[in-house]
């Protein structure tokens, strides 16, 4: 299931209707990641995304981890909009029979999503807008893992 | 007629997030090429291409050779910083 | 923190439990393992444990863990008792600047929880109590990516 | 005197979780040789040390030859399965 929403939403609550959908799972992994405050300079995170290519991309990266890994469920919520420090941005969760392909998928969706969902980060500091985020080569290095 | 549409400091460079073009470019980089003609604003922007990503029809384009035809909507923008 | 016990826990709540308890973290990964049913041929799983070694080991797994991703938080439920078919045996959640670190330690805890925790599962049929299950050579080999 | 502990299938095949053994044995292999002789069933449980984890004081050993001395606790268990 993929959501793509400007709404908070509550990492526990999602982790757990994802467990109820998926009984029969062993091994359920999820990530989370909040705008971090950077020591107090961020006040926000804008998220501008390409919506019709944002959903294309998502649903592929997972159908290619759930067959690559015969998951029995994955799930991606990704916020756009302006996102408050310490609120979520994103949050992966995958199920399999055994904990190591349901970690490894978590993490091939992540490193995806990094930088290959279209999505664009800028700062926002106390005088306003700020920088675009600029893209991190270690975040297109780890792409490498999965070729 | 193609839609072309420009995201992040791309769009604010050029001042718009989308825009219809009449063009017979065949491939990307042509396209390019016309469109840093348009204004100072997309001179700019276009100024180095190869740190750009380019999407066709929603796909992300290999390289700035991948050819245009058939394709409806040409998307220009920085790397990604999902997640 | 760690928290062994018997009763079961929600892994939602506990998520956002972990995640309220450290609001600077960028990065957050849970692991939920349940009882697999195995097809319906198991009705629990019965998991005897050795309390004083349990604690130390676990503590010293997550110290270890915590200091060498520069954890800002990490967490350890697991279970004992008899646990039914889609229980929640255990839950390991990591929290950290990226990804990287979050989801490293996360599987650095899981590989030493499978191996190097002193607990003994066994499986309940319908016909009662079954064989102990035997460690995997898999899990122990999962260890050698640690060293 | 040290208190020792089973676990599993172990704990099973004595018919005991603990029991206080006064011993002068010098390590874990010369303490198993003196608990093989205690029972069938003490006999049945150690017929594959090779096979069993031992915790001394509750850490893990590291071989059969790992000493005795000042040890209060020793624990004998089939490879763990948590997780």
């Amino acid at each position: 299931m993929l959501r793509l929403q400007s709404e908070p939403f509550a990492p526990g609550a999602a982790l757990d209707a994802f467990v109820t959908a998926h009984p029969g799972a062993g091994a359920v992994v999820s990530f989370t990641g909040h705008v971090r405050d950077e020591g107090g300079r961020l006040v926000a995170l804008e998220i501008e995304h390409y919506p019709g290519m944002a959903r294309r991309a998502i649903e592929a990266q997972m159908t290619a981890a759930r067959a690559r890994w015969g998951l029995s469920g994955v799930q991606v919520i990704h916020r756009f909009g302006t996102i408050p420090a310490g609120g979520p941005i994103v949050m992966v969760a995958t199920a399999a029979p055994h904990r190591a392909a349901a970690f490894e998928a978590a993490e091939f969706l992540m490193d995806h999503l990094k930088s290959r969902a279209p999505f664009w980060k800028r700062e926002i500091t106390a005088d306003g807008p700020g920088p675009w985020v600029e893209a991190r080569a270690t975040d297109e290095g780890a792409l490498d893992r999965w070729r | 007629m193609i839609e072309v549409l420009y995201f992040a400091w791309l769009r604010e460079r050029i001042g718009t997030g989308a825009e219809q073009i009449e063009t017979t470019a065949p491939d990307v980089a042509a396209l390019i090429a016309e469109l840093k003609t348009r204004s100072p604003g997309h001179a700019l922007a276009f100024a180095d291409p190869g740190a750009l990503r380019v999407a066709l029809d929603q796909e992300l384009a290999d390289s700035l050779a991948a050819p245009l035809a058939g394709v409806r909507e040409v998307a220009f923008f920085p790397p990604m910083t999902g997640g």
